[in-house]
């Protein structure tokens, strides 16, 4: 059975992803002690708690809903870089999907589009600079993608979380050009940028979710 | 590493309180982190906000008060504010004459500074941004997020508090702070890695006998390492770096920046070093601060800020300040 | 262990050249190790003059100043200077209303400065000597060389400055700098041990996951040895031992002092808990000052003093001073 | 040959002394970082440098005088216990030895025990109090029961440098009352005292020079 993306599935995926960066938060601060400033793990982590804890209090009853509560909680209890990028994001993606019950898997395309738009209207950024939108960007391109060649929903959103693990592994051999790993200049090169890859865990959880639905 | 601490969770808010215990001329809002005048809003005055991670103590919650800022934003360690904070500390010093952002150009600070800005606005405060970038080691600004904002901070936060305070109008705060930053120059460097409450260990691996030139203020590695050098190589290596870059002009403010873990001993010996080469140099030093002002934590280390400073810049800098972190004229 | 120095020998001469060139108030003399008041000696006042060894700045270089002291004769690292710097020291204060030497109770302190009152009264001076011991750490008193001076010194130091520069007598001043010391009680701890530029390398082992109670402020260990605590138990600790011995009275001032490597964000963060704890045991707290005072080098620890304080001893405190590390009033 | 107990005779002790704590100042200072602040073999080393060279500048022509020059140097330039303690010491040495060119082996017990005085007074401590004067004490002891044995004067100080030794020793076993020892309590066990490692040493020279001499 095809997955439907309604309130409740984009809450089970926010539950995903709050085990998920809960369980991940160390090794996130550890890429970004590497290159940054050790803070992205514990950033991630206290911002999907916040809203988890904001979804579950107050339930929206529409996607998007659910995802322009998580990215108001992420733009007002994370700070940092990733707060404002990942809260706009997310705000955008759910101002896409508009006020509907249930959407379709290429309403959910144009709201990652939507999301991509925000990261990069914001902070400036294009693909190559070793950030969060290295694994964001071939992510949506290849959900597109697959939704083109005919996949469903689960296949898609497959194809999507290889693409931003693959894209956040490239970061390694990219020299940052946004963000505090900037600072770094030729050292930033050989690790990984910890939003890309806090971004890849966005993405499989999504994929998972697809998954354990149908 | 040990830390003087209960949890990493509560390292901010029990500072906080700290804070408000040992100065009652400031109102800390322990829950929406907030540290404000306790007279704000000051009738017809501009409003001086900054904030940022926390970590860099006394910057800024260790300015707030009269001649400098009107309130400050503590962040998490490290981790810039939210928007909701800055938005707060906005409203709570708008006395009507508008106020003036103050912000370390950080993709974080700049992007959660910039919702709070729009925020503010929707409530009809006129917002003004200077932003701080005067951190030298970061040379190839167009492959970076751009210079770093550090020591040079606090000479914006003493100049524009000195202004606001005279009554000048936000335009010429936000004119007159811009200058500072845009004369001014810093250079840093570690000889520890520090170390966050949440992490529980250093933010990288510094062997005995190397060390980090150009670092910045937030436990990042520098731009290169180098086996140990004296205070008077390090000295140079700063000078170097920054004179390169400076603006002509008359004599310097000059900052000698603890990172935290350095003894004022050893800053004093190192700021010895500093004023003999500006002197060799030729570059007068007009007024010398000495000590732990923006600091990493407890890394060992030390930053060299100079700001050409005019006649008007003295005078402001030379203006009554009374905040936790600098004082003087009353 | 790396520092900012150029070689160990020069450490202390070198700090002397940074605190003359940031402080052209201040008179340094680099090859005799003195740090004078630039007006010295001040007409009809009674000279205020201390010493020790350096590596504790700003004590005591960094509280010279109008309101202070009026000269500080600093020693090797955690060595107390020779008689000849304080006996000169004394003479450049001296204006023939006598001179008061503080002296905090080490062995080596306490011999020089017997030392160098003799030689001060060959010259026809009238000194007075006033002991520091504040530290309830040392309990045992016949069995040791009697409590060691620490945080309360900045106390002694401040309350005399300011009474000698209100024109007191000798004999009035040195009383109530007596006073002042037998009001105060501190206690230290320290996360980690300090390293002299001359040894290089941490006084003692401190293994992770241990911390030492009841330290001094020269790198020796401390009194008992424990697991890891957190901030809020040691701050207990510190109470029990103070409260135990500290005279009953009014409020107090309070002090919490970092040992040099403890960043002001968990200082602030361990005087909550101190406040908090004072509060649940109905002491008041008139005045509180948080941050480096009297450090051990790099040591991470900090240490807490009380001293109950009269009407007269807030109105000292309150007063006016001027010095490159406490300043207030003007 | 007997050695002759005149100035030429107190210079070579200085210049050995210069070298021997030279040489011991990291064992001194190691000592000393254990029960006190880790800086009494720089402190010596500061104190004897500047008393050699105090000497050699202007070299006084008796024994009194010797010991009296390295007595105010060692005030003035050592700081700390010590410099006081053992500047008191020698100056009260050279004062008992008074301005005769050459002293006896009698006379120099005196004097050496006038240098105990000396720390008495001044520092106010006793023997089993973990000080310089756990093996000064016993050292002066020792010379001058020898001397009444019929010993010369190179086997008096060879009883004196072993009884310094000794006692030096046996401060390990003793807990500490006086100087910055004291603080530790039952802590300061099981450590030799710095102190009196140094005067050890001290005494040992003055044994070496008599036996370099006859
Ligand atoms: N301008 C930008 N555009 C997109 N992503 C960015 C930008 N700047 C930083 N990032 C992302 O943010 C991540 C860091 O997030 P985080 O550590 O939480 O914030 P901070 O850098 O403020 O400490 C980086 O790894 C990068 O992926
Ligand atoms: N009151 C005293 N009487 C005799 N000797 C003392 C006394 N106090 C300390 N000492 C000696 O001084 C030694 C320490 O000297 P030093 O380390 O140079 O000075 P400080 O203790 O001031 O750092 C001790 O090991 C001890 O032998
Ligand atoms: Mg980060
Ligand atoms: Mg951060
Ligand atoms: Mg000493
Ligand atoms: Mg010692």
């Amino acid at each position: 059975m095809e997955a439907v993306l309604d309130a409740a599935f984009f809450r089970r995926w926010l539950t995903r992803v709050t085990a998920v960066v809960e369980r991940e938060a160390t090794a996130l601060t550890e890429l970004d002690s590497a290159i940054g400033d050790a803070d992205h793990g514990s950033n991630m982590r206290r911002g999907f708690d916040a809203a988890s804890a904001a979804v579950d209090s107050e339930p929206p009853d529409t996607p998007g809903g659910v995802l322009t509560a998580v990215g108001r909680q992420l733009i007002s209890k994370v700070g940092g870089a990733s707060g404002p990028l990942y809260g706009t994001a997310l705000r955008r993606a759910g101002r896409a999907l508009g006020g509907e019950p249930r959407v379709s898997a290429e309403q959910l395309r144009d709201a990652l589009g939507a999301a991509v738009d925000g990261v990069r209207d914001l902070g400036g950024a294009a693909v190559g600079d070793k950030t969060m939108l290295d694994a964001l960007v071939p992510a949506v391109e290849a959900y597109g993608a697959a939704l083109e060649r005919g996949a469903d929903l689960a296949g898609a959103l497959d194809a999507a979380a290889a693409a931003a693990r693959d894209g956040a592994e490239a970061t390694i051999g990219l020299r940052a050009r946004k963000g505090r790993a900037s600072y770094l200049g030729e050292r930033s090169v050989g690790h990984q940028d910890p939003g890309a890859t806090s971004t890849s865990l966005l993405v499989a959880a999504l994929a998972d979710t697809a998954r354990e639905a149908s | 590493m040990k830390m003087l601490i209960n949890v990493p969770e509560t390292v901010v808010s029990d500072a906080l309180r700290g804070l408000a215990a040992a100065h009652p001329e400031l109102t800390v809002d322990v829950q929406n982190r907030l540290v404000v005048r306790r007279d704000a809003p000051v009738a017809d005055k501009v409003g001086v906000v900054s904030g940022g991670g926390s970590g860099h103590e006394p910057l800024h919650g260790g300015y707030v008060g009269m001649g400098m800022l009107d309130a400050a934003c503590p962040g998490e360690v490290f981790t810039s504010p939210v928007p909701d904070q800055m938005a707060r500390a906005t409203a709570a010093v708008h006395s009507g004459a508008g106020v003036l952002h103050i912000v370390k150009n950080y993709t974080g600070d700049v992007l959660n500074f910039k919702l709070a800005a729009e925020l503010a606005e929707d409530e009809g405060i006129d917002v003004r941004q200077v932003l701080v970038d005067d951190d030298v080691a970061v040379t190839d600004s167009t492959h970076t997020a751009g210079r770093r904002g550090t020591g040079a901070t606090l000479f914006v936060e003493k100049v524009a508090g000195a202004l606001a305070e005279a009554g000048a109008p936000l335009d010429r705060v936000a004119a007159t702070a811009r200058k500072v930053n845009e004369c001014s120059r810093s250079f840093g460097v570690a000889l520890s890695a520090c170390t966050t409450p949440a992490k529980g260990s250093p933010t990288f691996d510094l062997p005995p006998g190397e060390l980090e030139l150009g670092v910045g203020i937030h436990g990042e590695p520098g731009r290169e390492r180098r086996g140990m050098m004296t205070a008077q190589e390090i000295a140079d290596v700063a000078l170097d770096a920054i004179l390169e870059d400076l603006p002509p002009g008359g004599p310097v403010l000059l900052l000698v920046n603890g990172m935290g873990g350095t003894p004022l001993l050893e800053l004093y010996g190192f700021s010895s070093h500093v004023q003999r080469i500006l002197g060799q140099r030729h570059v007068g030093v007009a007024r010398t601060l000495v000590g732990n002002y923006v600091t990493s934590l407890d890394m060992a280390g030390a930053s060299v800020t100079l700001c050409r400073a005019d006649e008007e810049l003295l005078r402001l800098w030379d203006a009554p300040v009374r905040t936790p972190g600098l004082r003087w004229g009353c």
